[in-house]
């Protein structure tokens, strides 16, 4: 970000391959296949009303209400946990194992559970961003050290106290970092709950669109995902810099 | 310059305090539990660890290879108001837990903890107390650290702040008001851990390895700067040190631990007047003194 | 851009939007169905009774949806999230007697079969049999397995050595791109069409001439529970429809330019010469002596013992159950 | 794993689930929208052949291909960025990047490309195992101290002897973790690249009960692709403690 | 017990030796791009922080205020063969600078640094050097940690095992030799340590604080363990410490760095004969001297 030095190293790579993307699909000629990318710019504007006022709202409405769940669920459940060691002792070693199953697979059943209305693709984005948020949080709210612990302890400190003068304060970079994973993968949790179910959102356009033998039309909404993606993380970089400002960066 | 007062009320006492740490078995599991969980070398997406700037966790604890063993054995001892105590001892013979006892953070197995002759319910909250390295919290600046013991005793933040703004100057912290620790050498962090011991508004403070992180010089420093400090506040000072020659500088009684279990502190005073510089120290009296602690503490730590 | 969202139940005393001003006294009930794939010819009725108003004057709001997965609207009949849902004969007989999945059919829209397995115009396949050794892909309908086993089977060939893909719906995309070599749940009236359109002749078998009994293309299925408590709401529903059939069968371009101006254009691009034959196509396999949507029990039996036939089935399921005639 | 006692408590949360579920799923009685889990057991048992003999080889052979290939790839661009400035210049900022969008809304363009074949699977699999192989090899590359480099300069060590005698020791313990992220995300990349088009595997099998309204065979899978999941992770904490005996790991 | 040979060829010798780091600007964009690339802080899987046992990098490097700053102008010193020189002076007066232009890390802008009296194209691999810290490679072995300097030379890692193995020894770590550093105390780490710089075969060994790790009695001991091993092999040592009284206790001659640029070396002989002993510091004479060394410490600390 600081220096846009470190940048033309990257964007060069990046034009060198789009040129070469260009050329491989222009000598193909299938652009159903593999659309240059100049018809894929093309096509972005082209549709562009409709994937604006239609598709992206769709997207992100699922994006958001799915972060906005699972956000209160999993710093709930981080506190909780936190809280009360028999809740942790629960849970936590179970948080971790499902981690190592694909609870992805599970998201089919939810287009049975809640037709193809938002809280199905809602549903997906919270089974994936749950658990970051919730092992970075309570990480987090672990994080401070115990010999701060026993020093406010010192000064009297009370449960409460504990909690909002140190495990809070600790937590939050902890949290910060689950919710930059959390929002990368909600976008790709809505994108595949589009799949498995939608009437409208970038991903079921995508989908949608390979049906109609549109390949551009394929990659359109895919570049407007991944910028959706970047501009999310870069919100909640923005964010961490401004409630962290105590951080040493220079 | 001796201000003991025997027959006054002592500002601490020991009654035959017994002490000993739960089972290897339960506190080594407990320990574990608490920071490995066995899961956790699982983590497929393991724990993000974020570099909090400013918080040292370094010191390795002294592995807890004496639990279950009776660390205190009918222990007493008294410090009377006013008095500067260095306890010096190796490493794992209990330094750090008499403070955690008189501080209120373990409890005596048997015995009695009394604070100018009274014993208490709980003694948290009743002595000041400045841990080894200067463990402030790295995102409150040097004002709010100072408030923390205060806002803990109900004050509002703003109030607590303006109470501590008042006192900065006298340690030396009114340009730093507002930075936060990362910004501090390491003698202005203790400047602060101090102040902040200071303001638990008990006349007993308990140092412990306060300075054993700051190079040579800066300790010297702040070796003085402390001599200055506890002269204009006459708080009584218990003080953990690892050095011989920072004990005898610095104290009234040096009290030895050598022992496990400990029953008995060897108390051993100073026969130096104050004010002290370093070369005070050079007085053959005081070589001796230090010889003789020196080899107190080598033959335990040689194995 | 949420078709599914519900809309507000006591609606009387609301916003005076035109469905209210147009709608009977009372609350308007809500009828959700789901489409068997995206919108073309086939559904034009609807979209007549919609666009025309013969829904409002039943008193129903309904909201159109269409699936993600081509078996998605049995699925989501089945499981209640929708009241209706087009689907397929066999379909339903599978469900009813292998799981004993609580849905029935409520009318038969497309009397027999569009569904052709279809392949490139130069592709060496020559007659069923042809196929063993292929791959053949399909919209992970169940029925067309059973389509390919009995084509292969009748024409002489060993259907184990077909390799059926499940892709969804990519049907044009893939036999196009060539990953596969032919594909079935093709429509006559659709996928052959638009190919040609965009420039790929094909050739196609028709299962009918290979053993296949002339099944109800396309039926409209809801849940048992449903059909209890909403009886008389698909009742009216239906109504309408054979209202929007009438009208399409006497305006046939009337009720495509309808279809078409529904359709947004970047959505579901339709092209109107491909709609129209496709239509032609259409009308007569829809109509019915006893009136649209009527189905009869000969119709049901007959599928239900090919199905027994080959194995796809092991119980007969009750005719009681799997269908009403509405038009009685 | 080593305190047996540690797995009484989630053992019990998830006993009172099942049996919640149990319950939940009779009372319903819709077997296949919320099929109960003695069904789902007994369903896995009546599967079994088909599924251990078909699916199970089907999909490993998916996430074996995919984890060897982004393994190679992703340890080579690793220790390639290690070696040369500008390619890291290059290609790190992009390979960051690359995780805030949601790559695998490429994953249908896949089936175009490689058709239903195992590599429109492998693909998605190294897709989504790419980077944190790459990243976490890297990064362990890097993470040898800037002192240790010094000293063995002080005894004349070559840029190979500080290759192999630094670097990758040091990167081996972050190889590792980005392979416990790897090995997981394989199995969600081979079970949604089976979504997209397969004729055989655990995620086609789950999708293709779906279709023949089978509630309990549509978890059957689930149940068996959790299971690699874990067994996979298992495997290599197996292999990271054989090879990392130096670790303080009492 | 002076082995000062003034006629015969020094050591180690600088010929006006001037150095300076590169502009502040350049050398922090550097540091950073390789520790802090700014898009670290996007990761959205960040880096795994594996606690990877026994990797320390606790100690903060000095803040590089003076770089593009000349930090040594025109230096020349000499070390005769078999001399123990200490050096000393602030934190950032470049102690460490001066290490590493000894190494071959870094080069000076002008002047020569001769060793026995020749110039070499590259320093690297000429000299035996102990860092600050232990600093050895976690997953080796004892044996295979001081066998590295070995391996490097180009023997086989067996050959190279077997050498050491003869002189664990004489460095009191025979029973420790297939322990892992994580396995040793702070003193037997730092052991080690020195045996792999003595293996790497030169006569000039340079230790950076090696003992500003361990506890004050730790220290006291590997500090006479130190003079032994020197007696023992006579080799010239260089010795780096915050220390004054670890310097007088050590040193034939003490270097002071005390002003910036460094133009001269505050040369000081120690007038005390060997074998020292922990109370040899305390005649008269010494104690001047360490008065003397604090003050010119102490002026240049205080800001
Ligand atoms: N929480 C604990 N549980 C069990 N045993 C403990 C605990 N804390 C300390 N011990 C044991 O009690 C003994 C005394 O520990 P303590 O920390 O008081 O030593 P110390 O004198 O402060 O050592 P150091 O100089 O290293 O700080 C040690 O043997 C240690 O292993
Ligand atoms: N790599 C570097 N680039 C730029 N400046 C540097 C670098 N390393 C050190 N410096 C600067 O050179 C000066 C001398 O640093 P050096 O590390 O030699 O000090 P030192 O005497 O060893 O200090 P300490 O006692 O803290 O170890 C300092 O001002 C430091 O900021
Ligand atoms: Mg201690
Ligand atoms: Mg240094």
């Amino acid at each position: 970000m600081r220096h846009w030095k470190d940048w033309i190293a990257p964007f060069l790579l990046v034009f060198f391959a789009l040129l070469a993307w260009e050329g491989i699909a222009r000598f193909i000629g299938m652009s159903f296949i593999l659309p240059a990318p100049t018809e894929v710019a093309a096509k972005l504007w082209e549709l562009k009303v409709i994937l604006f006022t239609v598709h992206l709202p769709a997207t992100l409405q699922v994006i958001i209400t799915g972060l906005m769940l699972s956000t209160l669920l999993g710093t709930g459940l981080a506190v909780w946990m936190n809280w009360s060691k028999p809740v942790e002792k629960a849970f936590y070693p179970l948080l971790i194992v499902s981690q190592t199953i694909p609870v992805i697979a599970l998201a089919p059943i939810f287009v049975l559970w809640f037709g193809y209305t938002i809280w199905s693709k809602v549903a997906v984005t919270v089974l994936i961003t749950f658990f970051p948020i919730t092992v970075n949080t309570f990480d987090g709210l672990r994080s401070s050290s115990s010999q701060l612990r026993q020093l406010l302890l010192t000064m009297e400190a009370g449960r409460r106290d504990i909690f909002f003068k140190l495990e809070l304060p600790s937590s939050l970079p902890y949290f910060y970092s689950g919710l930059k994973v959390a929002v990368t993968l909600s976008v790709i949790g809505a994108a595949i709950g589009e799949w498995l179910g939608a009437q409208a959102g970038l991903g079921y356009f995508s989908r949608r669109m390979m049906t109609q033998f549109d390949g551009a039309g394929v990659f359109a909404p895919i570049v407007l995902l991944a910028l959706v993606g970047i501009s999310l993380v870069l919100l909640v970089v923005l964010l961490e810099k401004m409630t962290l400002h105590w951080r040493k960066t220079e | 310059m001796m201000r003991n007062n025997q027959h006054g009320q002592a500002a601490l006492q020991f009654n035959n305090v017994s002490f000993r740490y739960p089972t290897a078995e339960t506190s080594a599991a407990k320990a574990k539990g608490r920071r490995n969980h066995p899961l956790r070398s699982f983590r497929p997406f393991p724990a993000i660890k974020t570099a909090v700037a400013g918080s040292q966790t370094t010191k390795s604890q002294p592995l807890p290879t004496h639990a279950d063993q009776l660390l205190f054995d009918s222990l007493q001892f008294r410090v009377e108001a006013g008095e500067f105590i260095c306890i010096i001892g190796p490493s794992g013979s209990g330094k750090s837990t008499l403070f955690k006892l008189i501080t209120g953070l373990s409890r005596p197995e048997t015995g009695q903890i009394l604070l100018h002759g009274t014993a208490h319910d709980s003694l948290l909250g009743k002595v000041g107390y400045m841990p080894q390295h200067d463990l402030l919290l790295p995102w409150r600046t040097v004002v709010a650290n100072a408030a923390l013991p205060l806002e803990l005793k109900g004050a509002s933040r703003k109030e607590a702040e303006q109470r501590v703004t008042k006192l900065l100057g006298q340690f030396g912290l009114e340009h730093v008001a507002n930075s936060f620790p990362w910004e501090l050498s390491g003698g202005m962090r203790q400047r602060v851990s101090f102040l902040r011991a200071v303001l638990s508004g008990s006349d007993i403070l308990l140092l412990d390895e306060p300075f054993s992180a700051l190079d040579a010089i800066t300790r010297l420093e702040m070796q003085e700067w402390l001599m200055e400090q506890w002269k204009r506040r006459r708080t009584t000072v218990l003080f953990i040190t690892h050095d011989v020659d920072e004990a005898l500088f610095l104290a009234d009684r040096i009290f030895v631990l050598h022992d496990t279990p400990v029953r008995q502190l060897h108390d051993i005073s100073v026969p130096l007047r104050r004010p002290r510089n370093a070369a005070s120290l050079h007085n053959p009296e005081l070589i001796a003194l230090k010889q003789q602690l020196l080899e107190l503490l080598r033959t335990k730590v040689k194995r | 851009g949420e078709n599914a969202e519900p809309a507000e139940k006591n609606a009387g005393d609301a916003s005076d939007t035109d469905a209210e001003k147009k709608a009977p006294a009372g609350e308007q009930a809500e009828i959700d169905i789901m489409l068997d794939w995206y919108p073309n010819a086939v559904h034009s009725y609807l979209y007549v009774a919609m666009e025309n108003g013969y829904f409002e004057e039943e008193g129903l709001e309904v909201t159109i949806q269409f699936p993600a997965n081509p078996t998605d609207p049995i699925n989501l009949a089945a499981a209640g999230k929708i009241t209706l849902g087009i689907t397929y004969q066999p379909d339903v007989v599978t469900a009813r007697a292998n799981q004993n999945v609580p849905v029935k059919s409520i009318a038969a829209i497309v009397r027999s079969p569009l569904n052709h397995t279809i392949f490139l115009e130069d592709s060496d396949i020559q007659t069923p049999a042809d196929l063993a050794g292929k791959k053949v892909g399909y919209p992970g309908i169940p029925l067309n397995e059973a389509l390919i086993k009995t084509m292969v089977l009748s024409d002489g060939g060993d259907p184990a050595e077909v390799s059926m893909i499940d892709i969804g719906f990519e049907l044009g995309t893939s036999i196009v791109s060539k990953q596969v070599d032919a594909v079935t749940g093709a429509y006559i009236n659709h996928e052959v069409p638009v190919l040609a359109f965009e420039g790929h002749a094909t050739r196609y078998f028709n299962p009918v001439d290979y053993g296949v009994p002339s099944f109800y293309e396309l039926v409209l299925v809801t849940n048992d529970a449903t059909w209890e408590s909403q009886e008389e709401d698909i009742r009216a529903f239906w109504r309408a429809a054979v209202k929007g059939y009438e009208y399409m069968v006497e305006h046939p371009d009337e009720a495509l330019d309808i279809l078409l101006n529904y359709q947004d254009q970047a959505n579901f691009p339709l092209i109107e010469a491909v709609e129209k034959q496709s239509l032609t196509i259409l009308l007569p396999k829809m109509e019915a002596d006893s009136g649209f949507g009527s189905q009869d029990a000969d119709s049901w039996q007959e599928t239900i013992d090919w199905m027994l036939e080959y194995g796809l089935i092991d119980e007969t399921p009750s005719l009681d159950e799997i269908f009403v005639n509405i038009t009685e």
